[in-house]
C-alpha cells in the first residue's frame, strides 16, 4: 500500500534558525495520525510546509506521487490537502453558508463568465452546489444556522464549521491544528468522536496536531514526536507514552507527572 | 429582494431624487422678471486659482453696480449671478449649464483660466448665448465658436511683448523656466522661445518645474552653467518669488522676465530684493496718469482697501464691454448681442483701447513692468 | 413568470437599459443643468460601484482610481478626436449609428487601456498589503498625471492643457446604461460561487489559499475589472464635459470617490450606489459654502470610521434556506 | 564638476529637510504601525504657528539675537504642534485603536484633509512671506559652491534631532515603553506600561519634530500656505519606507537619498533627454521599487506573517 504523504528529510531554516531538520514521515491512506511536541517543536511549521505556505530548504514532500514543494498553497488544496488552524480563521464577515461554499469553488465546471451572464448551465450549478453545503451542513448539525453571520457563532462552533469548510475541499488529507485548544472537557470528547467520525465516513487520512494528550492517546492510530524540529520518537500511542526520549522532552526531568500520564 | 435587483430599483428611482434636491434650490434664484437683465458669471473663487477669480469677481461687480447705480441698461437693472467653480476641471462646466439653463442669462462673463473657459465656451456656444472672457489668454478659447471673446490679449503676443522686449535690450542668451502643470505657462514659454530665436536670440537653456515646487536650486544651477543675459520665468507669482531668491542665493544676477501671472503684491512679499530689477508684462499699470484709470484705482481702493491688479481690471472691462453692446444691440437676444460684441471698437477701458479683431480676440498694447523698490513700476507699452 | 423570476437579474438589467434609453429620448425636456448633474451622478455610480470591487469586495485598499479614470479619458477622447472622423466617414457620415459606433469604440479602447494599467497595478498589489498598497496606488495615480502633464502641448493629449473640443456623446442614455451594466456585472460576480472568492480574499488570504482559492487571481482580476469600468466612467466624463486636463485625475479626485465608497459601506453595491447619488447632489448643495465643502467632507470620513466603518447601508446577509427539491 | 558638486549639495541639504520631516513619520509607525497620513499637515501647522508666533512677539523677538529669537519661535510652535498632534491623536485616532489599521489610514486620510481645508479657511488659500528668521546670507570661501546660513541650521538642527531622539528611544523610560509597545502592545500593557501615555507621547513627540521641520522649511522657502505639508509629506514618507520604516537612521538615510536623486534628475534631465517635469514622478518610483523588492526597506527588518 503506497503512503498518502510522504515527507523525505524535510528541512527548513528561517534566517538561522533550523525550525524543521531532517524529518522524514508518512502517512498511509484511512490513517489517523497524530503530531506531538512541546511548543515551538515545530508542528505548524511542518504544516505550513505539507500546505505550501512555506518552501522547504531541502528535502521532498510527497503526496500521492506528486512532489508539493513549488505548489502554490490554492494548488495544493486542489490536489487534496485541506487544513484548519490553530487559531481559527474564518471568513468573519461571510454566513456559515458561504464559508462552506467558499471552498466548494475550485470544483465549479463554470467560470467568471458563467457568473455574468447567468445561464441555465450556472444557475444549475449553483443549485447543485448549495445541496451539497447544505448536505454537509447538515450532517455537523449546522443547517439551521446557514444564514447566521459565523462570528456570531459559538466557540464549539467555529472549529466545527472550520473543519466542515475544510472538508468540503473534498480532500484526500485533512491536517488539523491544535482544533481541541480553549475547549472543556465535554466538548473535546465530542471533538473525539467528531475526528473519528469524518475519518470514517470521508474515507481520508487525518494528520492531527494536538497539546491534549487525552485527545491524541484518544483517537491516533500512530504518534510521532518533534523537539526543536527534529523528530524524537514514533509509534503507536502506548509506545510513545512510555518512551523515555518524549518524557524527557516534555518534562525535561525523569520524574514526576506530566501530561502524558493522562 | 436580492441586493443586486434593489441597486437597480434605486436607479430608476434616482431621477426623482436629483429633480427634488436639486429642485429645492429653485425658489430665491429664479430667473429673470421682466424689469431685471441676468448676467452669469464664473469664478474661481475658491482653491488654487482662487486670487484671480476674486480679482476679476471683484472688478466685474464693481462694473455692474456702477453701471446700476447710474440707472443700468436699456430701462432694466442688471442681476450678476456669480457662481464658483473651485478652482477645478468639470466644475466650470456644470456652473455654466447652471447658469444658462436656470437662471437663463443673457451672457457669461469668465473664466480667468483658459482651460476652465474652453469648458464654458461650448456651452455658451450651444446655446447661442455671447461670453466674454476677461483673461483666457490661450489661442484656442476664442477659436471654440462666433460666440466667444475675450478683453485681453493673447498669449503668443505675450509671449512676443517679452522677447522683443529681451531683443531690445540687447539680450542674446536667454534661459525658460516653465510651469509644466500650468497650460498658460507652457503657451508663454512656447510663443517666447518661437519669436526670440527667429530673431537673432539664442536659448540656453531649458528647465520645469511643478505648481507648489518650493526648491528650484537644481533647475537654477543648471541654468546658471549657460551664462544667461536673462531668465523667463513664465509661470505664476507663487513660484517666481521662491525662484527669484534661490537664484539670487546662487549668484544669478540676470534678471528674470514673466508674464501677467505675476501680478500679485505676494510676489514682492516673498522675493523681496531679489526681484529688484525683473520685468514682467501686464494688460494695465495702476500707475498710469489717464483719469479713469486713477478713478478706477481710487474707486476700488475705497471699496477693497487694495490696489486693483490685472484681473479686477479686466473683470470690470469685460462687464463694461458687454455693457456697452447691450447698449448698442439695444436688445439681449444672442445673436444681436453677439454682433453687437463683436463690433466693438475702440473702447476706452482700464486696460486700454479695446477693439474686438475677427478673430474675437482683443487688439490692444501690453505694458512692460518692473519691479522697483517694492512695487510695479511702469516701463513701457508695447503695442500690438 | 417562472422564468421571470428565474432570470430576473437579467431583466432588471434590461429594464434599466430600457428606461435609461427612453429617458435618453426625452431628455431635451430635461432641466440643462438636472440634466448634467444626472449624469456626473451617473459617472460616480460607476466610479463608486468599480471601486468598491478593490477596495470594498476584495480588500485591496487602492487610493488611485482616479488614474484610471484618466486613462481611460484621455485615451477614449484620443480616439474620437484623432480617429473619430475617418470612423464616420467610413460609416458614411455623421448619424446616430455613426457617432454611437465610434463612442463604443473609443470607450471601449478606453477602458481596455485602464485595465492593461490595472493588471500593472495589480500585480505589485500581490505581495503588498494594506496601508502599502494604499501608498503605491497613490503613486501610481500620480505617475500617470505626471506621464499625461508631460506630453507635448502640441500632441493629441495637449500637455497641460489637456485636451478640448471632445465630442459631446454622453448622454442619459449612455452614462445610465453603463452604470447598469456596471452595478450588474460588479452584484452578479459577488453574488455567486466564483464571487465569494473575493470576500474571502478580503477576510483572510491565508485560508483563502487553504480553501483553493487562487488569491493571486482573483486580486488581478478586481483590479482589472475595477481599473476597466473606472476607465469606461473617465470615457463617460470626457465626453459629457468636452475637455479633460491632467489636474483633474489627481489624488483628490480618487478621495472624492473613496468618501463615497467608505459612505455607501465597503462591499455594499446598494450603498455605494446610494451615497455616490446623495453626494453628488450635496455636492450642489454645498456649493454655495464651498469653502466647508472639503471640511464637512473630512469630518463625515473622520465620524464614519469611529461611528460606523461598515458604513451607511451595510451588506445584510442574505438569508439561505434549503429549498426543497 | 564644480556644477556637479554643486547640485550634490543642493540634493543634501533638500534630503536633508526630508529626512528631519522621515523622523516623524518613522517613529509614529514604529510604535504604532500605522501611517499619519496627516504628518505633513502637522508640518504646515508648525511652519503657520512659527509664522504667528513671530507676529505676536515681534518687538521682542527684534531685541534678541537671531540664534535665540530663531529658538523662542522653533520652541514656541513645536509646543503648540504638540498639542495639536496629542488632541488629533486622542479625539481622530483613539477610538480606533482596535480596530483594522487600513480603518486608521482613512481616518488618517480625513483629519489630512481636515487640516489642510480648516487651514485654507483659517489662514486664507494665498502664500503668505515667512519671515527671516536666519538671516539669509551664504556662508563664504568656498570657491564657486553656494551654501546658504538657512542650509547650514537646517542640516545642524536635523542631526540635533535625530541624535535626541535616537537617545530618548534608546536611553530613556519612556524609550523602552514606546520600544515594548511597538513591539507587543498587550505584552507591554500587562508588564504597566501606560499605553495611553505612551502613545500619546509618541504622537507628541513626532508632531513637534514636524513643527520644527516646518519651520526650517519656511526658513528655507521663505513661503507658506495651507498647501505646503503635501508634497514634502509624501517624500518624507518615501524616504521613511526606503530607509525601512521604524528605523530611526534609516528616514535619515532615505531622505538624503531622495533629496540626491530628485535633484540629480532634475539637474540634469535636460543632458539626458528627459523632460524634467517627470522629477515629480521620482520619489514615486523610487517607492514603487523598493517596495516590490526590498520592502523592509536598506536598513529595515523583514516581517513574517503569522500562520
Amino acid at each position: 500500500m503506497s503512503s498518502v504523504l510522504e515527507l523525505n528529510d524535510v528541512s527548513i531554516q528561517f534566517g538561522g534558525l533550523r525550525a524543521v531538520g531532517g524529518l522524514t514521515f508518512s502517512i498511509q491512506p484511512g490513517e489517523l495520525v497524530g503530531l506531538i511536541g512541546p511548543n515551538g517543536a515545530g508542528k505548524t511549521t511542518v504544516f505550513n510546509l505539507i500546505t505550501g505556505v512555506y518552501q522547504p530548504t531541502s528535502g521532498s514532500i510527497k503526496f500521492g506521487g506528486v512532489s508539493v514543494p513549488g505548489h502554490k498553497p490554492h494548488q495544493i488544496t486542489k490536489l487534496g490537502i485541506a487544513r484548519t488552524f490553530q487559531n481559527i480563521r474564518l471568513f468573519s464577515s461571510l454566513s456559515v453558508f458561504d464559508n462552506v461554499r467558499t471552498a466548494k469553488m475550485m470544483h465549479l465546471q463554470h467560470g467568471i463568465a458563467h457568473s455574468l451572464f447567468r445561464g441555465p448551465a450556472f444557475l444549475d450549478e449553483e443549485a447543485m452546489i448549495e445541496n451539497e453545503v447544505f448536505d454537509l451542513l447538515d450532517i455537523f448539525d449546522l443547517g439551521k444556522e446557514a444564514s447566521t453571520p459565523c462570528k456570531s457563532l459559538c466557540y464549539g462552533d467555529q472549529r466545527r464549521l472550520e473543519i466542515v469548510r475544510a472538508l468540503a475541499t473534498k480532500p484526500k488529507l485533512l491536517l488539523l491544528d491544535e482544533p481541541a485548544a480553549g475547549m472543556n472537557p465535554t466538548e473535546k470528547e465530542e471533538l473525539m468522536h467528531l475526528i473519528q467520525f469524518i475519518k470514517d465516513k470521508f474515507q481520508i487520512s487525518v494528520l492531527l496536531v494536538e497539546h491534549d494528550m487525552k485527545v491524541v492517546m484518544g483517537i491516533c492510530q500512530r504518534i510521532a514526536v518533534l523537539e526543536y524540529g527534529v523528530k524524537i520518537a514514533e509509534g503507536t500511542p502506548a509506545e510513545i507514552q512510555s518512551n523515555p526520549k518524549v518524557i524527557a522532552a516534555y518534562l525535561g526531568t525523569e520524574d514526576g507527572k506530566g501530561p502524558l500520564d493522562a | 429582494m436580492q441586493i443586486r435587483n434593489r441597486a437597480f430599483l434605486l436607479l430608476g428611482l434616482f431621477g426623482v431624487v436629483t429633480a427634488g434636491l436639486t429642485g429645492c434650490k429653485k425658489g430665491g434664484d429664479a430667473a429673470a422678471d421682466a424689469d431685471t437683465i441676468v448676467i452669469g458669471e464664473v469664478a474661481a473663487l475658491t482653491g488654487g486659482t482662487a486670487t484671480f477669480g476674486q480679482s476679476s469677481h471683484a472688478g466685474t461687480q464693481m462694473a455692474i453696480d456702477e453701471v446700476n447705480a447710474a440707472g443700468g441698461v436699456l430701462g432694466k437693472k442688471i442681476k450678476l449671478v456669480t457662481e464658483d467653480d473651485q478652482s477645478k476641471q468639470g466644475e466650470a462646466g456644470i456652473v455654466a449649464k447652471k447658469l444658462v439653463s436656470r437662471e437663463k442669462v443673457v451672457a457669461l462673463l469668465g473664466e480667468v483660466a483658459s482651460g476652465r473657459s474652453l469648458e464654458m465656451a461650448p456651452i455658451a456656444q450651444k446655446a447661442g448665448i455671447p461670453m466674454i472672457s476677461p483673461a483666457s489668454t490661450n489661442p484656442k478659447v476664442t477659436e471654440t465658436g462666433d460666440f466667444i471673446f475675450r478683453v485681453c490679449f493673447i498669449d503668443p503676443f505675450q509671449g512676443t511683448v517679452m522677447a522683443k522686449f529681451a531683443l531690445a535690450r540687447g539680450w542674446k542668451k536667454v534661459a525658460v523656466m516653465t510651469d509644466v502643470t500650468q497650460d498658460y505657462s507652457v503657451g508663454l514659454s512656447q510663443y517666447f522661445k518661437e519669436y526670440f530665436t527667429k530673431n537673432g536670440g539664442t536659448i540656453v537653456g531649458e528647465q520645469s518645474y511643478a505648481s507648489g515646487d518650493k526648491d528650484f536650486k537644481a533647475q537654477l544651477t543648471s541654468v546658471k552653467e549657460g551664462a544667461p543675459d536673462a531668465i523667463l520665468a513664465s509661470g505664476y507669482y507663487n513660484e517666481v518669488g521662491l525662484m527669484s531668491t534661490q537664484a539670487k542665493e546662487l549668484g544669478i544676477q540676470a534678471p528674470l522676465l514673466g508674464g501677467d501671472g505675476w501680478d500679485s503684491p505676494s510676489l514682492v512679499q516673498v522675493a523681496g530684493k531679489s526681484i529688484e530689477g525683473s520685468f514682467f508684462s501686464n494688460h494695465f499699470s495702476n500707475e498710469d496718469t489717464a483719469p479713469r484709470i486713477q478713478e478706477f484705482v481710487t474707486k476700488y481702493k475705497a471699496k477693497h482697501g487694495t490696489i486693483p491688479d490685472a484681473m479686477a481690471a479686466l473683470g470690470y472691462d469685460s462687464a463694461m464691454i458687454l455693457v456697452d453692446a447691450i447698449k448698442r444691440a439695444g436688445t439681449t437676444e444672442g445673436k444681436a448681442l453677439r454682433d453687437a460684441i463683436a463690433a466693438t471698437k475702440d473702447f476706452e477701458g482700464i486696460t486700454g483701447k479695446i477693439s474686438l479683431d475677427a478673430k474675437r480676440d482683443a487688439n490692444k498694447p501690453a505694458v512692460v513692468l518692473t519691479i522697483k523698490d517694492g512695487k510695479f513700476v511702469y516701463v513701457e507699452t508695447v503695442a500690438p | 413568470m417562472q422564468l421571470l423570476l428565474k432570470y430576473r437579474t437579467q431583466a432588471f438589467l434590461l429594464l434599466a437599459l430600457l428606461v435609461s434609453f427612453v429617458v435618453s429620448q426625452a431628455s431635451d425636456n430635461i432641466d440643462g443643468y438636472v440634466l448634467q448633474i444626472m449624469l456626473v451622478a451617473g459617472i460616480n455610480i460607476i466610479l463608486a460601484v468599480s471601486l468598491n470591487l478593490v477596495n470594498g469586495h476584495t480588500g485591496q485598499f487602492s487610493l488611485g482610481h482616479a488614474g484610471f479614470m484618466g486613462v481611460g479619458a484621455y485615451m477614449s477622447a484620443a480616439v474620437s478626436v484623432e480617429m473619430g472622423p475617418s470612423i464616420l466617414g467610413l460609416l458614411g457620415g455623421p448619424s446616430t449609428l455613426s457617432h454611437g459606433v465610434t463612442f463604443v469604440i473609443a470607450l471601449l479602447v478606453g477602458g481596455l487601456c485602464a485595465a492593461v494599467c490595472g493588471w500593472m497595478v495589480g500585480v505589485p498589489s500581490l505581495r503588498l498589503r494594506g496601508d502599502y498598497l494604499a501608498i503605491v496606488t497613490l503613486g501610481f495615480n500620480e505617475i500617470i498625471r505626471v506621464v499625461f502633464q508631460n506630453t507635448s502641448s502640441s500632441g493629441p493629449f495637449g500637455g497641460a492643457l489637456g485636451m478640448r473640443g471632445i465630442p459631446d456623446y454622453s448622454t442619459f442614455f449612455w452614462v445610465f446604461g453603463i452604470a447598469a451594466i456596471c452595478i450588474y456585472v460588479v452584484a452578479s460576480m459577488v453574488n455567486s460561487t466564483y464571487g465569494r472568492g473575493f470576500l474571502a480574499v478580503r477576510d483572510d488570504e491565508v485560508a483563502s489559499e487553504s480553501m483553493g482559492v487562487n488569491t493571486v487571481r482573483y486580486k488581478v482580476v478586481a483590479f482589472v475589472l475595477g481599473a476597466f469600468f473606472a476607465g469606461l466612467a473617465g470615457g463617460l466624463y470626457a465626453h459629457l464635459f468636452g475637455a479633460i486636463d491632467p489636474k483633474g485625475f489627481g489624488f483628490l479626485k480618487s478621495v472624492d470617490i473613496i468618501i463615497m465608497v467608505i459612505l455607501g459601506g465597503m462591499g455594499s453595491t446598494l450603498g455605494v450606489v446610494v451615497a455616490a447619488i446623495g453626494l453628488t447632489a450635496l455636492n450642489e448643495q454645498l456649493r454655495d459654502a464651498e469653502k466647508f465643502r472639503m471640511i464637512v467632507f473630512s469630518i463625515l470620513l473622520i465620524v464614519m470610521m469611529i461611528v460606523r466603518p461598515q458604513g451607511l447601508l451595510p451588506v445584510t446577509f442574505e438569508k439561505k434556506r434549503r429549498k426543497s427539491a | 564638476m564644480d556644477q556637479f558638486v554643486q547640485q550634490l549639495l543642493n540634493g543634501l541639504f533638500l534630503g536633508a529637510i526630508y529626512a528631519l520631516i522621515a523622523l516623524g513619520y518613522t517613529m509614529v509607525y514604529g510604535v504604532l504601525r500605522f501611517i499619519n497620513f496627516a504628518h505633513g499637515d502637522v508640518f504646515m501647522l508648525g511652519a503657520f504657528g512659527g509664522l504667528y508666533v513671530h507676529k505676536a512677539l515681534a518687538p521682542l523677538l527684534n531685541a534678541l539675537p537671531w540664534p535665540l529669537a530663531l529658538a523662542v519661535v522653533m520652541l514656541a510652535s513645536m509646543a503648540i504642534c504638540a498639542a495639536l498632534g496629542i488632541a488629533i491623536e486622542y479625539f481622530a485616532y483613539r477610538p480606533l485603536r482596535t480596530r483594522p489599521r487600513l480603518n486608521v489610514l482613512i481616518t488618517a486620510i480625513g483629519v489630512s484633509l481636515f487640516i489642510e481645508y480648516t487651514g485654507q479657511l483659517v489662514f486664507g488659500a494665498t502664500q503668505q512671506p515667512f519671515p527671516a528668521l536666519i538671516p539669509r546670507q551664504n556662508i563664504s570661501g568656498l570657491g564657486g559652491l553656494t551654501v546658504t546660513m538657512t542650509q547650514v541650521i537646517v542640516v545642524v538642527v536635523t542631526t540635533a534631532l535625530l541624535i535626541g531622539l535616537r537617545y530618548i528611544v534608546m536611553r530613556t523610560r519612556l524609550g523602552l515603553a514606546m520600544r515594548a509597545l511597538s513591539l507587543n502592545p498587550t505584552a507591554a500593557a500587562l508588564m504597566g506600561v501606560n499605553t495611553s501615555v505612551v502613545i500619546s507621547f509618541t504622537f507628541g513627540l513626532g508632531s513637534a519634530l514636524a513643527a520644527a521641520g516646518g519651520i526650517l522649511y519656511a526658513s528655507l522657502y521663505p513661503s507658506v500656505d495651507p498647501f505646503m505639508g503635501i508634497q514634502p509629506g509624501i517624500k518624507a514618507f518615501v524616504a521613511a519606507v526606503l530607509g525601512g520604516i521604524g528605523n530611526i537612521p534609516g528616514a535619515a538615510l532615505g531622505g538624503m537619498i531622495i533629496g540626491v536623486v530628485e535633484t540629480l534628475v532634475t539637474g540634469y534631465s535636460q543632458k539626458l533627454g528627459i523632460p524634467s517635469g517627470y522629477k515629480e514622478g521620482v520619489a514615486f518610483i523610487i517607492l514603487i521599487l523598493i517596495l516590490l523588492f526590498k520592502p523592509s526597506g536598506l536598513l529595515g527588518k523583514v516581517e513574517r506573517e503569522k500562520v
